[in-house]
């Protein structure tokens, strides 16, 4: 059902856990549906210099929160905004249908970090 | 390669005791017979087959005419209800059931409500127990079917069945029992329950997959689900799984016999140390179903801040086998129709798994999940933004 | 004993061939998951499954999303006929059929008819075919369903199917086509047919018994015959007979290798030996079915002036197992409905013998027959009060 | 289904053929419903000398014809009349439910032999 690197990285996920004073936090999802994550930021030079999630869900959540986290630490703001569900869900190796939400959260989980550093920052 | 292989998922299906296997073998060798024809082939495959049928009617206390074998569990609850429906529509077209029901006995209700029956579902309690005198009060003139389970699989409780059959038979209305999860694992008597229809699945009870029965009480009138040649006495037609129910008799004679040298009860211990050790060493741990009045292989629990389908994985890669009501184990947006109704809120209800033990399980089993499955939920509990003021 | 054992009833049932078995194997022992489950057990129970479906799927050139499991052929039937009934209930109420179809047909059929349904039945000529300028003249602008069978059971024949469908579908019409009898022995293509439903069975190609499919094509809305968990994309609830449909798989992949190494050539020339020995033979014998157009390991005939039953048991006791259409066979009082639909009369009717061949059939197997059955015909001749006056 | 009884009468049946020139001869059953059973008498003293059988039908038919002709043989008339098809199934070992017609059949031609040969007699 989960190809390996999903399950690989669902079991020893990256990015796992808090940071310390963030710059942007972003939290999607909602626990009646079982699924929340909690994307953390830090942010220099316009770049993504640390990041890390929490996350409320099943296994293809957290490896899709982990990969994102992956693939946008130390990209720009914008090009991290340009990572896409669909990038992710390749990078994971594929999700079955009734996962693909998993990457969408991952994506939205990414703007909503970045949209609140940049409230934050009164950037607009 | 995990350490050691736990399976503990008994209520979704079990291994075929090797005893079964070895009774079915000749019967997908050199005994192929179909039970229908009148040669020799046929003949020993009906003596086969009549056999295997006395062997499960013992097992509940039936008579053989009584028991209607299926092709499984769904379509002996099918049978039940729509034979019920169909036969009956002329006397009324109301229907009780209840609220934790398996699909095969609420999707087929469903069916029926779009067919133009009444249908009124009966609550549960918080430990999952449905209550007579509602049962009681939504009895009409035009009802024809009571269809509640006897044992629930997602939580183990077990109903009070005796007093369900009681208050619809006073009114002389119909019982239907779903036993899939009671029937090898606790005493069923049928004549002493006075139900009137009784549904059996094979591979609960460590016998072949697509293998069912339904008890019918003598003179009880269904309408057939599958129409044809005529076979169980008209009531499931299509040649006879002749293998399937020789498996079916061999695992009811191995139920009969584990019940009466009393081999639950080693079952019902190993499942109290589970029970216990959970609660013990995991805090924010919520035991589901009922106390006391559960089958005596089930375990089942919810925790806190995690969802379930991660449990299982985790599990999985400890060699652990099994299972949870979260909505993300079936696809579905909804966890499990059953804790809900039983007032477990949505996101407890995400973190739930069910243990359920078998004939094979030993204290070494248990103590192996006992060392695993703490980790495994603080593990995630670590990586979940939930709860985190609390820890 | 008996001198030889000569198995000559396929029709009824096939043995298990000894590769399917084997490949059932692990399924009735350690590979015991439930397809459902999401651990280890069940995953690998699950990859099983899908393989089956898609060798199956390739036998009759459909994509493996297509092939709807069942507890048998029976079930199938029911399934493309109710569940067409009351999915376009709608839509209109009229299904035709013909007289020789299969009881798991005509009395789907006929249970509709008490549900309101109006039925049209077609008859056939003295082969047991349809006629398609019938079955243009029946359908009608509320005919929901033309279901017919692709190849007789009792006779052979062989229906035009390709005609039937392109009737039926020029007007709008779904069709179902019984193929119990035909798929794994003569080519099927469900693309090239472009039927909407299609019956497959099991046990009646080498595979294990209480397992058959049907043929679903992309896009046709049925309603389900056994509601439940959902699976079999929602059209046949139940834990998946895990062992059962992986035999079904390899049976379909044996099947698949026979056809196109032409076996079946051989099952045929044994056929027409054993044809032309018994009316070279026997007098006053009568071959029932289609001269050209009938299944390849199909051999029907009539015998006057004797019964069925007692022919059948004359040859098991020479180790020879066949069957009959004689109401004696069948307990009732009425000889098989095909005879009598093909215009044969009730006395000779009684006196049908059907002997159809497998894959191990030799050509001693058929020497043996045309050894014994003379003498069986001529001794039961010789009891009897009938056609004394002719010899 | 059926008895050892009914399959060896079956394989081996006594009685079988005709008798010429028969004092009475009874035919009951008929070709549709797969069943006919014709019996020969031969009557000496108001008994039953000789007896046969010819029968169109299944196992049990053939069965039941044997083992009446056997039941009768030998006894006056009076008491051939009291063998019933009750009586016939017993010495068979028992018929399965449907076929317990047979056996009837089997009453029904004793009977009609005699009834023949009553007529014949003229005696009433
Ligand atoms: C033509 C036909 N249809 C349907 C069936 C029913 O199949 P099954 O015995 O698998 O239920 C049979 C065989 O019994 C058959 O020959
Ligand atoms: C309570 C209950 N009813 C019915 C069923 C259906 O049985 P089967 O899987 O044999 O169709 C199950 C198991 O899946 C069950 O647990």
């Amino acid at each position: 059902m989960y190809s390996e690197k999903v399950i690989e990285l669902f079991m020893n996920p990256k990015n796992a856990g808090r940071i310390d004073n963030p710059d942007g936090v972003g939290q999607v999802g909602n626990p009646q549906c079982g699924d929340i994550m909690k994307i953390y930021i830090k942010v220099k030079d316009d770049r993504i210099e640390d990041i890390s999630f929490e996350t409320f869900g099943c296994a293809s959540a957290i490896a899709s929160s982990s990969m994102v986290t992956e693939m946008v630490k130390g990209k720009t703001l914008d090009e991290a905004l340009k990572v896409s569900n669909k990038d992710v869900m390749e990078e994971l190796g594929g999700l079955p249908p009734q996962k693909i939400h998993c990457s969408l959260l991952a994506e939205e989980g990414i703007k909503a970090a970045i949209e609140d550093y940049r409230k934050k920052a009164g950037i607009k | 390669m995990p350490a050691r292989k736990v399976y503990l998922d008994h209520s979704a299906t079990t291994p075929l005791a090797a005893e079964v296997y070895e009774a079915m073998k000749p019967f997908l060798q050199e005994r192929f017979g179909n039970p229908n024809s009148l040669h020799s082939w046929g003949r020993e495959a009906r003596k086969a087959v009549d056999e295997s049928r006395a062997s499960i009617a013992r097992l509940i206390n039936a008579e053989p005419r009584e028991v209607i074998i299926t092709g499984g569990g769904s379509e002996a609850d099918n049978l039940a209800i729509k034979g019920t429906a169909f036969a009956l529509q002329g006397r009324g077209r109301h229907i009780i059931t209840s609220a934790i029901e398996h699909h095969a006995v609420i999707d087929t209700c469903k069916w029926l409500e779009k067919q133009g029956f009444e249908l009124t579902v009966l609550p549960v309690d918080e430990t999952g127990m449905v209550s007579i005198a509602d049962l009681d009060a939504a009895i009409r003139e035009e009802t024809i079917l009571v269809t509640i389970m006897y044992a629930n699989n997602e939580v183990g409780t077990i109903q009070p069945v005796r007093e369900i059959v009681r208050t619809a038979r006073a009114k002389g209305v119909r019982v239907h029992l779903d036993g899939v999860q009671a029937v090898g694992h606790i005493p069923v008597d049928v004549k002493d329950l006075d139900a009137d229809l009784l549904t059996l699945s094979a591979h609960k009870m460590y016998g072949p997959k697509g293998v069912g029965a339904l008890y019918v009480k003598r003179g009880v009138k269904l309408d057939p689900l599958v129409h044809g040649g005529g076979q169980e006495f008209g009531l499931r037609s299509g040649t006879e799984n002749t293998a399937g129910i020789v498996g079916f008799g061999a695992a009811a004679e191995l139920a009969n016999r584990r019940l009466e040298e009393g081999a639950v009860e080693e079952e019902s211990r190993l499942k109290d140390l589970l029970i216990n050790g959970i609660t013990d060493k995991i805090p924010n741990a919520h035991i589901t179903g009922h106390p006391v009045e559960r089958l005596p292989f089930h375990a089942s629990v919810c925790f806190d801040y995690i969802e379930g389908e991660s449990m299982l994985l985790r599990l999985d890669a400890a060699g652990i086998g099994a299972s949870s009501g979260s909505a993300c184990t079936s696809g579905s947006l909804e966890p499990s129709h059953v804790l809900l109704a039983m007032g477990i809120p949505h996101e407890l209800a995400h973190g739930s798994l069910r243990l359920t033990l078998g004939k094979d399980t030993t204290e070494e089993d248990i103590l192996y999940v006992l060392e695993i499955l703490p980790k495994v939920v603080s593990d995630l509990r670590a990586l979940s933004p939930l709860g985190k003021e609390l820890s």
